[in-house]
């Protein structure tokens, strides 16, 4: 029993279990001050499925050995181009989301596969470099913001004429179309997005039977041990370049699920820290540097989203203070050098 | 050429010392006095490189449970914890690996971590290292080091930009600027060196010995042990097999005793198996394997054959299954049943059906972090689409768990691998078992010529067996050709029809397995001239 | 036995050779010069008002830049966690603001207060960074990000609660928690006035004075002449070595870990006093930003002055801090004029600090790969 | 010398320097510390002395030429001082605000809580022994004006 306990904590990590407990204990908390856990599990799902895709987004490329995917911004931009495209051509309803898409996912897939040549030629180093692949795409495409030749007025600044608003409403496009699909209402307080849910369920599948293909399965390989997939006639590069693509492709689909519910596009530097969440939510799933699964995707977002919704609240009520930024702050990077410093790592 | 009268320097009595139930050194005793160069040779695996790292305090030798005997140095036993244990009792090592910092000039790099250094008063704030260098006296000692090696340098210059020769140089100065070097220790110095620079070398290495400083020397260049050593020490199989002054012996007394074992002189020396068609014909093939160049190669397989490739460690012999699967640069010709092969693509070598069994186990061989299944069935899936069931028409190539659990299990109890069971990860397992998996990976593709390099290395001795046991049956079987690369010539001669042997990147000789060892062993020693069976060397003791 | 020793081979340059290799190891602090050149006339600022400016920049920020460069010695790379002693001054300047002590005795307690908060952090890095040896950088970013939201903590929540704040202008009206903007009034330029130089070079037509603060750039040769002697001690000499071959130095007994801490430790709280150098100038802080674009706009500057991951010198302070704020400056009004808008150059700028770190980085992790590849060919590999 | 021996004198440098860091911190804390002193020119009675307020006077510290304070009768102000001593100097003007009447120069050393006191302006004329009296307001006034 003793001995089963210390390997599940050395399995799950302490810090893993400390924010577990924590979560659990706001959850716990929650009645005592006067905050609904019906409202708090409601916030927090609607967030799940908001950010689960993004979360999904690191899984091919840990995968793959390219570590965790800071370079998140990147397939965010594709996404961004296609929902201002969509709302450009008034594209409404779910054939405007689905054409948003089917605008982000070619973009994705080519702005991936640059990154991927990149990245094939920084192996080892490719964290830090994707960071500021990352950072510079986001800002170079805060000039491209000001100067791509959108004519909707429900986008461009009200006075200047050019340019495109820092926010926009998907309000009157697609705004919540996937979260109102078939959605449940129990009570007041409690809103399930089931269409957001149903849709996270089909690219969780996907991409689960993805990595049980043989090409997935290679591309865990390349992961596991490059040496040993070369060895096996696999071109490393080749799969590395595929996960990329796959990253990139699902940042793009992730950020328009985000934005249909959240109701609004952020333009300019609203993508730049966009990947920091998403890395440390994975990671709290139990996900390491190098090694990832559905299980952590889903484990970790709700986690990592259910300390975001219940911080504010719960902490509030019981200290009077917001404290929730900066817990945010000290657990998603507290959960990053975690995994960045453990000694137990794969050898290249 | 040394003080007799005195001590000897150094003593060895009875060193013994066992890895894990596994003895690699017994009863070791030589002594050697100061100013006196002892010459040290034997095979791989003879147990140089172990006597070494006892004599230097490497902390491998107190974790792995010491060692027997003792070690006295200038009349004092030693037991050195740490290597620089060892370098302050005044002991240098020349390593076989440069550690040379590139941007370091020559002056730099030999009194690394030794400069000389100049007070000033923020020293009782920051402590010592706060000094600053003498750049002189640096410069000073350095000169003085390189000159006393009689040979010369701009001690400006960066190590980077040092022609090979120069950075050895510079390595052993830095020895011999510590003023309390007696014994030096230099493994194969020579073998980067060219001829005329390895001539250097060795007058200065005279030079050395004459003003007091005593060397153990190992080199596989007999002749070069010969020329330089008051006497040498032949080790085989962890034994000092002979004590031999120069004078008194040759090339081949040295090579014969090494290589040891039997001589009964087979005169027949031929293989007892018919010849069959040539399934391999490797041309001219080079490798550009780093440790392992291959520069020249030209052999022949047949098929149904198991061919062996011996030879010492460096010289090549593994760059040759390396270069043709593709997995280092390499050139040449290799024709497979009269196609030639396409080198440089592993993906293409492993379609022709052959396979490899690296002797990089956990580098190349096994994902470590995944389950045993997987490791069996990887490569059979991605080259032959083994495993695989085809969804919508084929559109969606899907991974069967069920039968690549089935196959592993049928493999762990073929092969007797010691497990939990076909999920358990690679990297638990102990070596011997993770080489079973090594196999099964290459015997799942059903392979017509296959690949083993150093299928025995750092394994235990059942699973030695059975491993080689295995790959007999698997020739017998399934008329698998397989070509075994190993360091361990006695294990090529139980199993192996014929044998070449590779020496500096090209191949010494080809011999029949039953030929008397010591022909191996002088092919070994890159003497390449045939010799006529049964002359001088049938004598040699045991 | 004939084996080919190639690597002597070393080509003598011929005088075209040579300056083509000159173009070529300076390319970026020359496309940046190019640059500027470009957009100086356009943005229409007179020459006075540059040299101003970047007299001024120059005097805020190199401070800071210099701390970057014991690290890169060391072989730890660009040290993002150079974040940690700007905070650490941020401390130290928002105690002493509250005690109310100004001028030069204002910094140098601030400086003081600072730098046992910063050689504790700066503790704490190295070690972290010794667990994550190879991917230094990432980790001292992360940790940079971490370290930040516990000074969030302590300021926005222990400050005048356990901590001893009391000024009403610095503490929120809540009653704990520190203020958004503080203002340094006491403190505003009082290094850079203590001696400072006013030079008229101007005709009766043209106007062209502009005033020099010597005392700060004194104080930055002090920093530039400690750095040289630094390299000439034998801890210096140790952090080189350190930095070309972990192992060959650790085998030659030269403590690595305990060194590797040294440096980022006198890097933090060198990046301490940069800080308080740096605020100064400015004259107010931003009690919860000041510090987050330090390391960027410092890594940013240290690389356009040519700077690699791997070697840095005193020059390429110098030059990339002036060149990366003459970019600054000149591209929000060329980009106005360019297209009329002024956010297109901020944008701009923005891309370029994090354009050239990327740069900056897959080059060098590129030229590493390569290295990696033909060393393996080299050395004893040739047997 | 012994190791031990220069390992304690090195400690002993190191201790003294420390000290004497934490001895400049203190005293930059004497010299650079700003006090916000309030000046008052009201009536007043200290130590049963009654010091009437002064009609017109212009107040400098530390000679300090360029700043000088000008005070009507029942003027309150606020002077910052960097660090303890200082020298005031007042001049007593004339009814037409002009004329120097009386100049009178008080050398006075600030409390670490000079908040809670004020200088009575009266009283610095008189050249009373004691010119501090106690601030009214209860709380520290630090209004910066800027």
């Amino acid at each position: 029993m003793k001995d089963a306990l210390s390997k599940f904590i050395e399995n799950a990590g302490w810090p893993r279990i400390i924010i577990g407990l924590f979560l659990l204990f706001l959850f716990a908390a929650a009645p005592f001050v006067g905050v609904r856990v019906d409202t708090s599990l409601s916030d927090t799902l609607v967030r799940v499925g908001m950010n689960g895709i993004l979360v999904l987004a690191m899984v091919p490329m840990v995968q793959s050995g390219c570590g965790l995917n800071f370079g998140l911004p990147l397939g965010i931009i594709a996404g961004l181009l296609g929902a201002t495209t969509s709302i450009e051509f008034k594209a409404q309803g779910l054939a405007g989301f689905g054409f948003a898409m089917l605008i982000a996912v070619p973009i994705a897939a080519v702005l991936g596969f640059i990154y991927a040549q990149i990245l094939n030629r920084v192996k080892g180093e490719e964290m830090m470099i994707a960071t500021y692949v990352g950072f510079s795409s986001v800002a170079l495409m805060c000039m491209a913001w000001l100067l791509l030749p959108f004519k909707s007025p429900v986008m461009i600044w009200g006075y200047g004429g050019s340019g495109l608003r820092t926010t926009i409403s998907t309000e009157g496009f697609w705004r919540h179309v996937l979260s109102d699909f078939a959605s449940v209402r129990i009570g007041e307080f409690f809103y399930l997005p089931t269409g957001m849910f149903i849709f996270f369920a089909i690219m969780i599948f996907l991409v689960w039977a993805f990595f049980r293909t043989k090409t997935g399965t290679a591309i865990t390989a390349v992961g596991s041990n490059p040496e040993f997939a070369r060895a096996s006639g696999i071109n490393v590069d080749r799969m590395r370049t595929v996960s990329v693509m796959l990253s990139t492709v699902l940042g793009a689909i992730g950020i328009l699920v985000y934005q249909q519910s959240f109701g609004f596009i952020q333009l300019y530097m609203g993508p730049l820290f966009m990947a920091f969440p998403a890395v440390a939510a994975i990671l709290l799933g139990g996900a390491s540097v190098n090694k990832a699964t559905m299980v952590n995707v889903v484990v970790g977002t709700f986690l990592f989203q259910g300390i975001l919704t219940m911080t504010p609240s719960v902490v509030n009520s019981l200290i009077q203070t917001d404290m929730s930024e900066v817990i945010r702050i000290i657990v998603s990077n507290g959960m990053i050098l975690y995994a960045l410093t453990r000694k137990t790592q794969v050898k290249r | 050429m040394y003080m007799a009268n005195k001590e000897p320097l150094l003593k060895v009595e009875a060193v013994g010392k066992e890895y894990f139930g596994n003895r690699v050194l017994e009863g070791v005793t030589f002594s050697l006095n100061p100013g006196e160069i002892l010459g040290l040779v034997g095979e791989n695996g003879a147990g140089k490189s172990t006597l070494m790292n006892i004599l230097f305090g490497m902390p491998v030798i107190a974790q792995t449970g010491g060692y027997e005997g003792s070690v006295t140095l200038d009349g004092k036993t030693i037991q050195f914890a740490t290597p620089f244990d060892a370098i302050d009792a005044g002991i240098g090592m020349v390593h076989q690996e440069f550690s040379l910092l590139p941007g370091f000039s020559a002056t730099e790099n030999i009194l690394l971590n030794r400069e000389p250094t100049k007070y000033n008063f923020l020293v009782e704030v920051f402590g010592d290292r706060i000094k600053t260098l003498d750049r002189n006296e640096m410069r000073r000692r350095a000169d003085d080091a390189i000159s006393k090696l009689g040979f010369s340098i701009d001690p400006s210059t960066l190590a980077s930009e040092m022609p090979v020769g120069h950075k050895q140089f510079t390595e052993i100065a830095r020895e011999i600027d510590r003023s309390n070097t007696k014994l030096l220790v230099l493994d194969e110095p020579t073998a980067v060196l060219t001829e005329s620079e390895a001539e250097i070398l060795i007058s200065a290495l005279r030079g050395l010995a004459a003003k007091g400083i005593a060397m153990i020397f190992i080199s596989h260049r007999l002749q070069e042990v010969i020329d330089l050593c008051d006497k040498i020490v032949v080790l085989r199989d962890g034994h000092v097999v002979k004590e031999l002054a120069p004078k008194e012996t040759d090339l081949f007394k040295i090579a014969s005793l090494m290589v040891g074992r039997n001589v009964e002189g087979d005169n027949a020396c031929r293989t007892e198996r018919e010849e069959t068609p040539v399934i391999l014909e490797v041309e001219k093939l080079w490798v550009d394997m780093p440790g392992e160049t291959v520069r020249e190669v030209s052999f022949e397989v047949q098929e149904g054959e198991i061919f062996g490739i011996g030879g010492l460690a460096g010289q090549g012999k593994l760059g040759v299954a390396n270069g043709i699967m593709g997995l280092f640069p390499a050139g040449g010709a290799v024709r497979l049943n009269g196609e030639k092969i396409r080198l440089n693509d592993p993906a293409y070598s492993l379609s022709c059906d052959m396979a490899f069994v690296s002797e990089d186990r956990r580098g190349v061989g096994l994902l470590l972090d995944e389950p045993i299944d997987w490791n069996i069935a990887f490569t059979a899936m991605q080259v032959q689409d083994k495993f695989l069931r085809k969804l919508f028409g084929g559109l969606v190539k899907w991974r069967d768990d069920a039968l690549m659990r089935a196959k592993a299990e049928e493999y762990i109890s073929s092969l007797e691998i010691r497990c939990t069971g076909p999920k358990q990860r690679a990297v638990e397992l102990s070596g011997g078992n993770q080489q079973k998996i090594c196999l099964a990976k290459a015997f799942v593709v059903q392979p017509k010529l296959l690949f083993v390099s150093e299928p025995t290395r750092g394994i235990d001795v059942g699973a030695k067996k059975l491993v080689l046991n295995t790959l007999q049956r698997v020739n017998r079987e399934f008329g698998t050709t397989i070509v075994i690369t190993s360091s361990e010539l006695e294990e090529l001669r139980s199993v192996c029809d014929r044998i070449a042997i590779v020496d500096s990147g090209r191949i010494s000789g080809i011999l029949p397995a039953n030929c008397a060892a010591e022909r191996f062993g002088l092919l070994m020693m890159g003497t390449s001239e045939p010799i006529v069976a049964g002359s001088d060397i049938t004598g040699g003791n045991a | 036995m004939s084996r080919t020793n190639d690597v002597a081979a070393k080509p003598l340059f011929s005088k075209m050779e040579n300056f083509k290799h000159f173009l070529i190891s300076n390319s970026v602090p020359i496309i940046f010069l190019g640059l500027s050149a470009f957009a100086i006339p356009l943005s229409g600022f007179s020459a006075e008002y540059l040299v101003q400016e970047m007299i001024t920049r120059l005097a805020r920020n190199s401070f800071l830049v210099l701390s970057l460069l014991v690290p890169i010695l060391a072989g730890m790379g660009l040290n993002f966690g150079m974040v940690l002693g700007a905070m650490a001054g941020q401390i130290g300047l928002i105690f002493v603001t509250d005690w109310a002590v100004v001028g030069i005795p204002g910094l140098i307690l601030a400086s003081i207060i600072s730098m046992p908060i910063a050689a504790f952090l700066g503790y704490i890095c190295g070690n972290v960074l010794n667990r994550a040896k190879g991917r230094e950088m990432v980790t001292s970013y992360i940790l940079g990000f971490f370290i930040n939201g516990i000074y969030q903590f302590v300021v926005l929540y222990m400050m005048g609660w356990i901590l001893p704040i009391t000024s009403p202008t610095l503490v929120l009206s809540r009653g704990y928690g520190i203020r958004n903007a503080i203002n340094l009034t006491g403190m505003r330029h009082a290094l850079d006035n203590a001696i400072s130089l006013s030079i008229d070079l101007g005709s009766e037509t043209t106007r062209f004075a502009i005033s020099i603060p010597v005392s700060t750039f004194l104080l930055i040769a002090g920093f530039c002449v400690f750095i040289v002697w630094f390299r000439r001690t034998k801890l210096g000499q140790d952090m080189r070595a350190i930095g070309q071959d972990m192992a060959a130095a650790d085998s030659a007994g030269i403590a690595v870990e305990r060194t590797r801490v040294i440096a980022i430790v006198i890097s933090t709280v060198l990046a301490a006093f940069g800080q308080i150098i740096f605020l100064q100038n400015i004259g107010t802080m931003n009690t919860y930003n000041s510090h987050d674009q330090t390391g960027m706009f410092s890594i940013a500057a240290l690389l356009i002055g040519g700077a690699t991951v791997s070697k840095a010198s005193i020059g390429n302070v110098f030059v990339g801090v002036a060149l990366f704020h003459l970019m600054f400056v000149v591209s929000p009004m060329a980009g106005k004029e360019l297209i009329g808008q002024a956010q297109l150059g901020e944008y701009f700028r923005v891309f370029v600090s994090y354009g050239i770190i990327a740069v900056a980085l897959v080059l060098h992790a590129w030229k590493r790969q390569q290295e990696r590849e033909r060393s393996r060919r080299g050395l004893r590999g040739e047997a | 010398m012994t190791i031990s021996a220069i390992s304690k004198r090195r400690w002993t440098i190191r201790l003294i320097l420390l000290a004497a860091l934490v001895g400049v911190a203190f005293w930059m804390y004497e010299i650079g510390k700003e006090y916000s002193v309030l000046i008052d020119n009201e009536t007043v009675t200290i130590g049963g002395n009654e010091y009437a307020a002064v009609g017109y006077a212009t107040l400098t510290v530390d000679g300090d030429d360029a700043k000088p304070l000008s005070f009507e009768a029942d003027d309150r102000l606020v002077q910052k001082m960097v660090a303890r001593s200082h020298t005031l100097s007042v001049n007593i003007l004339g009814e037409d605000g002009e004329t120097v009447v009386k100049t009178v120069e008080r050398r006075i050393k600030l409390n670490a809580d000079a908040a809670a006191w004020m200088i009575s302006l009266p009283a610095v004329a008189a050249e009373a022994p004691e010119i501090f009296i106690p601030n009214p307001l209860s709380k520290p006034q630090d209004e910066q004006s800027d």
